[in-house]
């Protein structure tokens, strides 16, 4: 061991922080089996398994320490947040293949743990996304709403065999998500407060997921209060999309929803405050995490109005991942002595 | 030109220097046409043909074209190629030109094609640039070959789907399923499908040759050794 | 209150001062053997000017300062010189260094000593007067005072007692013990450099300290300032801005700014040195840690560690020894090194004390050294452009703005060694600008020399077509001699002479086998004599450059 | 003469010698495979056509007997198309016509409907979409069977609300995840059907183009 | 047809005539990579290399008329620099040239020089201080240690010194701490 200074440290470690991060998502799963059923919890476990495994492969074939970096938490870290932006009951082998995409691609083949450009969780969503749409399109209803009710056992026929209950379809349990919904409907010239008063929606966005995202706020606050993540991404993120949407919906209301709707719409909650906020994919310097976290907000609403998808989140969390190093670069703070803003190649 | 030459030639085009996977010139195509075998190799004959022809070509007429105009030249000499192999798809096998569709008029602006007319073809004989065309070309086939297949596995499941539009409606029964009652991974068929493949391709070229020398060396250490006892 | 203007960054590391702190200051014995480290500064080392078997007396001058950043070494007792060779040195090389070895004959008779009345004193004098008693900054960096105090006018004199390091109460126990002494050193500081304020930056969990300061400082107008317990607010950067919101620019100095900064221990030694006449043989030394009996010394300079060390009485588990702090000290791997002027601090390690850190991961680019960083520095980025070796970037982000202080480390949770890294840095690009420079040099000088020969061959060639004319006018006049006369005038002849004598001197030196000549020529006269060719050199490669640049010039118009 | 200007013209002269001949062997090749390419590219047509309208039941030259057809709100089209008409013996069997389904879920779709003259569809073929893979592009014949609900669909068949997805209440299938594309082609065909039952008389008395394209 | 034709032929005539002025017009004259490469070189100017010295030596490399594996004192850091530069693969050194060399300087033995002034010919960077029958002295600030006065002397009075540079010589070493062995592995070949 070096005897060099500096010879005392904080104790804090890695896996701590990652440990925190699962503490803080904790509430919103609990939300989530009370609305949506215990499957999401499998959902998870799967993922959580498919995630480890990967990550000792690669650790082992890598020759790292397995013990050290498998405890480290970010593979489970992945594993969760993937779990939680893909449909509860989507088949086994769909959690899977994300997982291990996420963790083999976005994570190793990048250089392993905080040397990846991309969010490997939204890789593994993007590549999900992309290559299943249609099964990535099937979430159920809320309970509430769900025109008939799966045993567990029957969800777990379903996402492992399959198979649907004796003369059941899989519409009896699923339908679009609020966000899905207002874009299919807007396509048949309705107005947006014609299609809220759907069944679906409630006082935020929809019935269920605006108390799920409610509780990743908390979460996020959470992990705000014990200094994990700085305040700068999400609230330059919800902020950025606030105001995106507020514009848009002030110019027409009829086809543009409110922007309280989009916040607690779709992904905002969990990308602002989970994912966006990944250290080793997001800007170190606070001007950076603002302009970062703007760009995510505007451009995940774009996504969500203008594009091809029904949410606009991931696309938009790796869209500004790519510009990271540029966003670093131009924002380095002004350094202790040295007069003025310094931006890079600046010579004073 | 000696034979240990040409092995040379034959070395660099398809293995040391492989345009796809070392050179990494004529992305576009090879990124974009990859999506299956068949695709891949008929692009790959394409360029392979025009290489070939180019290449002796400008070896023929080296001595006519003044330096700076070679250029110019060399592109003029590509264009006519490629337009003649062009037409002569659509007349003769329209449903794979119909498929290959807007990437045959891009082989004209492949820097591979371009690359070796310049490095090789304006240097040597008529003979050896033919060969060396064509060998850069068979390795950029190759490579288009592998990629598609890796990416057509992947994503569809199956081994040389649309064979039939190169051979008539009989040759459909050679169409490989590989997996059975596949989802189809949609990803790998999809341009980043074809950047994350190339990126595992190189990968897997250059753990083979670092095996390679790896293996040498340690050889040649003991050889050292036991000279040096 | 005075407002305060806080820095950015800092930590809050376990204190561990009181232990050290239960007794007042003792005075450490006598060894029988001292060793006067040369290098006790920073600078260019001091040269020794007594001889092996010299009788020394305590506080003769033994090693004179070598130019302007240096300063002198006293024999800190009396005895006599028996080496003057590479001795161990405190350095975190571990390499020995230059020392004068003193075997002490006990009886302590002191040089003559002279008080002196600085109010009547030409500041410069005592400036000079002060390198010559070796008067450095004790905070740590030994920086010769006499420089640092070269200025007049000054706003605000800072005085440096804030002691953030854990574990260190030396100056903690000096203000609580000599307050009134360090008052009257603070004052002779303020003299030279005509301060207008000064400033006392004590840290808040010095209670004590601060109240026996302030109780001195009565009716000087010296303001006692208690900081808030923030490492590393004893940097004199961030001092400074702490005290005053100023900013020390980089690369520059605080007096631009009206400012300057001196430890308390440092103006406690100006006090001895000009109101006791005695120059700087010894110090305060905090002995702490894994210990029995943790105390602050007196400690004599060139005290082996290992002597002082049985003061304090370490125990058993003791598992290294550490100078300094434990954030910016240095370990000590081998006890027989000397205290020197810089060594406040030694503290005995213990795996209670300093628990082994946790395994260094990769960094997750988390940026809590950024928030922990005093120099607003992006340690994250310096520590990838280090490691990669890639210092230019290194360099435009300003890693030479970093100051060590180890916050960044201390806060990291994947527990990387950055500051190691950026010690690496630091030294690999100074190297490599050296030997930059040294390139530059030898580029330099063998253009010249390729111009030198091109010009003497055109002048030769000139020379003999004008000689040629003149033989073809004058035909039988002049046949020899001529062109002796000639040649005395400029270098290319000289050097046809030169080789023309050279083989002459060949041929005598072929008889006289190799019996040496010039044995007369005396060290002084031939420096001086390169001396003057350097600057004749100088001179014409100057000269040399203007004609390249005028021809080159002419060149580009005439394409 | 300057040195330029020998310079020049000799390089000139050199590029254009290399033009002329590649020129002209750009134009042999043009003048060899004018005639085969024509042909394939007929084939080609036929051959799509063939999907959707059996070639037994017409014996005229589909291609040369097509209409020119101005562009038609009820068809989508913002472009003249054309209209193939199919004859058996002299008389009209059925009607080819081009059609855009302008709401998908990524833009416009192209379709391509055969009609046979008692108003029931033949064969319905989508051109060209830009609907989300692995989504909305199971309308493709590649992807799916799916195109193919259409054949021997009417409007005598199904009343004019039924003609939507089983999701909106109507008669036609869909994927689950992917209405609106389904619903856009459905649609369109539907309004194809309505305005050929109002038009096919007209529609076989426009002159033909002969057009071969 | 036949507008095609003379389409091509009149863009033909024109495009090469365009090139033909261009070319004379804007031919570079020199060569900027010299001086890139010169930077490299350590400026010993010790001709080991077989060129007269590291000036002459950069421009046959920019040329591309010389291997980039000559320079004997800048070994193999100065070979991969040079690599990286110009885009070659790099090239092995020759055996003894791989062992870096520790610093040196050049001393005269003041009692046995006879002031024969042939050291001062052959210093490369005038580092030679002293003149005829006058005792001769190395500025050791300014030898580069290229042992070029070594020959010429004639009775043997020059010796190469290792230049002890101690303390103020020391460099901090890279900080090893271990994250994997793959990690161990590149560091040991970088």
């Amino acid at each position: 061991m070096s005897m060099n200074s500096p010879l005392v440290a904080e104790q804090a470690t890695v896996n701590v922080i990652m440990l925190k991060v699962l503490a803080a998502l904790l509430p919103a799963i609990a939300v989530y089996v009370f609305f949506f059923g215990p499957a999401i919890l499998v959902s998870i476990l799967l993922a959580s398994v498919a995630a480890l495994l990967t990550e000792a492969a690669v650790l082992h074939l890598r020759r790292y320490p397995l013990r050290v970096y498998l405890l480290d938490g970010s593979a489970l870290v992945t594993a969760w947040l993937l779990a939680l932006s893909i449909p509860p009951l989507a088949p086994w082998w769909l959690v899977v293949v994300g997982t291990v995409f996420a963790i083999l691609v976005a994570k190793h083949l990048y250089g392993g743990l905080g040397n990846n450009l991309f969010n490997p969780a939204m890789v593994g969503f993007a590549a999900l996304m992309i290559s299943f749409p249609s099964h990535m399109t099937h979430w159920p209803a809320p309970d509430m709403l769900a025109q008939s009710h799966w045993s567990f056992t029957q969800q777990m026929d379903f996402m492992f065999g399959g198979e649907f209950p004796a003369g059941d379809r899989l519409d009896a349990i699923t339908m679009a998500t609020p966000l899905d919904t207002l874009k299919t409907q807007l396509h048949l010239d309705r107005e947006i407060s014609e299609i809220q008063s759907g069944k679906i929606f409630s006082i935020l966005s929809g019935k269920g997921t605006e108390i799920i995202a409610l509780f990743y706020l908390l979460g996020g606050l959470f992990l705000w209060q014990q200094r994990i993540i700085s305040w700068h991404i999400p609230a330059s993120f919800l902020a950025a999309m606030f105001g995106t949407a507020g514009l848009f919906y002030l110019f027409d209301p009829g086809h543009y929803a409110s922007p309280m709707f989009h916040l607690f719409a779709g992904g905002t909650m969990l990308g602002a405050f989970f994912i966006a906020t990944d250290y080793v994919t997001s800007p170190t310097t606070p001007m950076g995490k603002l302009i970062f976290g703007a760009g995510i907000g505007v451009s995940a609403y774009v996504i969500r109005v203008l594009g091809g998808y029904p949410d606009g989140v991931a696309f938009a969390v790796l869209f500004l991942n790519s510009a990271v190093p540029l966003i670093d670069a131009y924002t380095q703070p002004r350094v202790f002595g040295h007069a003025g803003k310094w931006f890079k190649g600046g010579k004073e | 030109m000696s034979e240990a030459n040409y092995r040379e030639i034959i070395w660099n085009g398809l293995w040391k220097n492989n345009a796809g996977i070392v050179a990494l010139l004529g992305l576009c195509p090879l990124l974009a046409v990859s999506t299956s075998v068949v695709n891949g190799v008929g692009l790959g004959i394409a360029t392979v043909l025009v290489m070939a022809f180019s290449n002796g070509i400008v070896s023929l007429a080296r001595s006519w074209i003044p330096r700076e105009i070679r250029i110019p030249v060399y592109i003029l000499i590509i264009a006519v190629l490629v337009t003649i192999i062009d037409l002569s798809m659509n007349a003769f096998v329209q449903p794979l030109y119909l498929v290959l569709g807007i990437f045959v008029p891009l082989i004209v602006v492949n820097c591979n094609v371009l690359g070796r007319a310049e490095a090789f073809a304006s240097k040597n004989a008529v003979f050896p640039s033919m060969v060396d065309g064509f060998m850069v070309g068979l390795g950029l086939t190759l490579t288009l070959a592998v990629l598609g297949g890796m990416r057509e596995i992947l994503g569809k499941g199956t081994l040389l789907s649309g064979i039939d539009l190169a051979f008539g409606a009989s040759a459909k029964s050679w169409i490989i399923t590989v997996i059975p009652d596949y989802h189809g991974f949609l990803l790998a068929i999809l341009p980043p499908g074809a950047f994350i493949g190339l990126g595992l391709l190189i990968a897997g070229k250059n753990w083979l040759d670092q095996r390679k020398s790896a293996r040498v060396e340690p050889a040649q250490a003991s050889q050292a050794a036991t000279a040096a006892a | 209150m005075r407002p305060l203007f806080p820095f950015h960054g800092g930590i809050h590391p376990a204190e561990h001062k009181s232990p050290s702190t239960q007794h007042g200051i003792a005075v450490a014995p006598l060894p029988a053997r001292l060793v006067v480290t040369l290098r006790q500064h920073s600078g260019s080392p001091a040269s020794p000017v007594v001889a092996v078997g010299d009788q020394v007396l305590k506080g003769q001058l033994i090693g004179a300062a070598e130019g302007l950043i240096s300063s002198s070494v006293h024999a800190p007792s009396s005895g006599r010189v028996v080496a003057i060779e590479k001795q161990p040195a405190p350095h975190v090389s571990g390499l020995p260094d230059l020392s004068i070895v003193l075997e002490t004959d006990g009886e302590e008779r002191w040089v003559e000593r002279q008080k002196m009345d600085f109010c009547n004193t030409d500041p410069a004098l005592l400036r000079q007067h002060f390198q010559d008693m070796g008067v450095v900054g004790l905070g740590g960096a030994v920086f010769p005072s006499h420089v640092k105090l070269n200025a007049s006018g000054l706003d605000t004199l800072v005085i440096n007692a804030a002691e953030c390091e854990p574990f260190i109460s030396c100056d903690d126990m000096l203000m609580r013990e000599r307050a009134a002494e360090v008052v009257k050193g603070i004052s002779i500081a303020q003299y030279i450099m005509g301060a207008r304020e000064v400033l006392i930056g004590i840290e808040d969990n010095k209670p004590q300290a601060i109240a026996a300061m302030q109780a001195a400082c009565e009716e000087t107008g010296f303001e006692v300032v208690a900081v808030p317990t923030l490492y590393p607010s004893g940097s004199a950067k961030q001092l400074i801005k702490l005290l005053t919101g100023k900013e020390v620019t980089s690369g520059g100095h605080p007096t631009q700014m009206g400012i300057q900064c001196f430890n308390v221990a440092t103006v406690y030694t100006m006090h001895r040195v000009i109101n006791h006449g005695e120059p700087v043989i010894s110090r305060l030394v905090t002995l702490t840690g894994n210990m029995d009996e943790p105390r602050n010394y007196e400690v004599l300079i060139g005290t082996p560690i290992g002597d002082l060390l049985k003061l304090a009485r370490p125990k058993a588990d003791t598992t290294g020894y550490l100078m300094g702090g434990p954030m910016m000290g240095v370990p000590l791997l081998d006890l027989s090194v000397p205290v020197v002027k810089a060594t406040n601090c030694i503290i005995a390690t213990s795996q209670a004390l300093f628990p082994p850190l946790p395994r260094a991961m990769p960094c997750i680019r988390c940026a809590r050294c950024a928030q922990a960083c005093p120099a607003e520095l992006q340690p994250q980025e310096l520590f990838w452009f280090s490691k990669s070796r890639n210092f230019e970037k290194a360099r435009e982000y300003k890693l030479f703005d970093c100051i060590e202080c180890g916050c960044c480390n201390y806060v990291c949770p994947s527990h990387i060694p950055l500051v190691q890294f950026y010690r690496f840095a630091k030294s690999e690009m100074l190297a490599h600008e050296k030997d930059r420079k040294a390139a530059d040099l030898a580029r330099e000088r063998h253009e010249f020399r390729e111009f030198r020969q091109e010009r003497e061959k055109q002048e030769k060639a000139a020379r003999h077509a004008a000689k040629a004319a003149e033989m073809a006018a004058k035909a039988a006049e002049t046949t020899a001699g001529s062109g002796e006369s000639v040649a005395g005038a400029d270098d290319a002849a000289a050097a046809k002479k030169a080789a023309i004598q050279a083989a002459i001197e060949r041929a005598k030196a072929k008889k006289a086998a190799v019996k040496p000549q010039n044995v007369d020529d005396l060290p002084a006269e031939a420096q001086a004599k390169i001396d003057e060719i350097d600057l004749r050199r100088a001179q014409a490669s100057e000269t040399a450059g203007q004609r390249v640049a005028i021809q080159k010039s002419d060149e580009g118009q005439g394409a | 003469m300057s040195i330029y200007t020998r310079h020049s013209t000799k390089l000139a002269m050199v590029l254009a010698a290399f033009a002329l001949v590649g020129t002209s062997m750009l134009a042999v090749t043009f003048e060899a495979t004018r005639d085969n390419i024509a042909a394939s590219e007929k084939k080609a047509k036929l051959a799509l056509i063939a999907q959707i309208l059996p070639p037994a039941l017409y014996d005229n030259d589909i291609i040369r007997d097509a209409a020119d057809l101005p562009a038609v709100p009820e068809l989508g089209t913002a472009e003249p198309t054309l209209a193939y008409r199919a004859l058996k013996d002299g008389k009209p069997v059925a009607v080819v016509l081009e059609a855009i389904a302008p709401d998908g879920y990524a833009g416009k779709i192209k379709l391509l409907i055969a009609i046979k003259s008692n108003g029931e569809i033949s064969g319905v073929r989508v051109v060209t979409h830009k609907e989300t893979p692995g989504l909305g592009d199971y309308i493709e014949i590649a992807k799916s069977n799916w195109i193919k609900v259409f054949d021997g669909t009417s409007l005598e068949k199904y009343p004019s609300n039924e003609w939507k997805v089983k999701k909106d209440g109507g008669q036609f299938d869909y994927m689950t995840g992917a209405t609106i594309t389904p619903r856009a082609v459905v649609k369109a065909v539907h309004k194809v059907l309505v305005w050929y039952s109002a038009n096919h008389e007209k529609l076989f008395s426009l002159a033909g183009t002969g057009a071969t394209t | 047809m036949l507008n095609a034709l003379l389409v091509m032929i009149g863009l033909a005539v024109v495009l090469g005539a365009v090139l033909g002025f261009a070319s004379l017009k804007f031919r570079v004259e020199g060569n900027p990579l010299v001086e890139k490469v010169d930077a490299i070189l350590p400026q010993i100017q010790c001709g080991q290399c077989g060129y007269p010295g590291c000036k002459p030596y950069a421009e046959a490399i920019s040329a591309g008329n010389s291997a980039i594996n000559l320079c004997a004192p800048g070994g193999e850091a100065v070979m991969l620099r040079l690599a990286d530069l110009l885009g070659v693969d790099p090239q092995p050194l020759a055996a003894d040239a791989a062992l870096p060399k520790p610093k040196q300087v050049a001393l005269i033995d003041e009692q046995t020089c006879i002031g024969c002034t042939l050291c001062l010919q052959a210093c490369p960077v005038d580092a030679i201080a002293g003149a005829a029958k006058q005792m001769h002295t190395i500025i050791a600030s300014e030898c580069t240690g290229c042992e070029l006065c070594l020959p010429p002397c004639p009775v043997d009075c020059i010796t190469m010194e290792t230049v002890d540079e101690g303390l103020g010589g020391w460099k901090w070493k890279y900080p090893v701490y271990p994250i994997s062995e793959e990690e161990k592995d590149t560091e040991v070949t970088s």
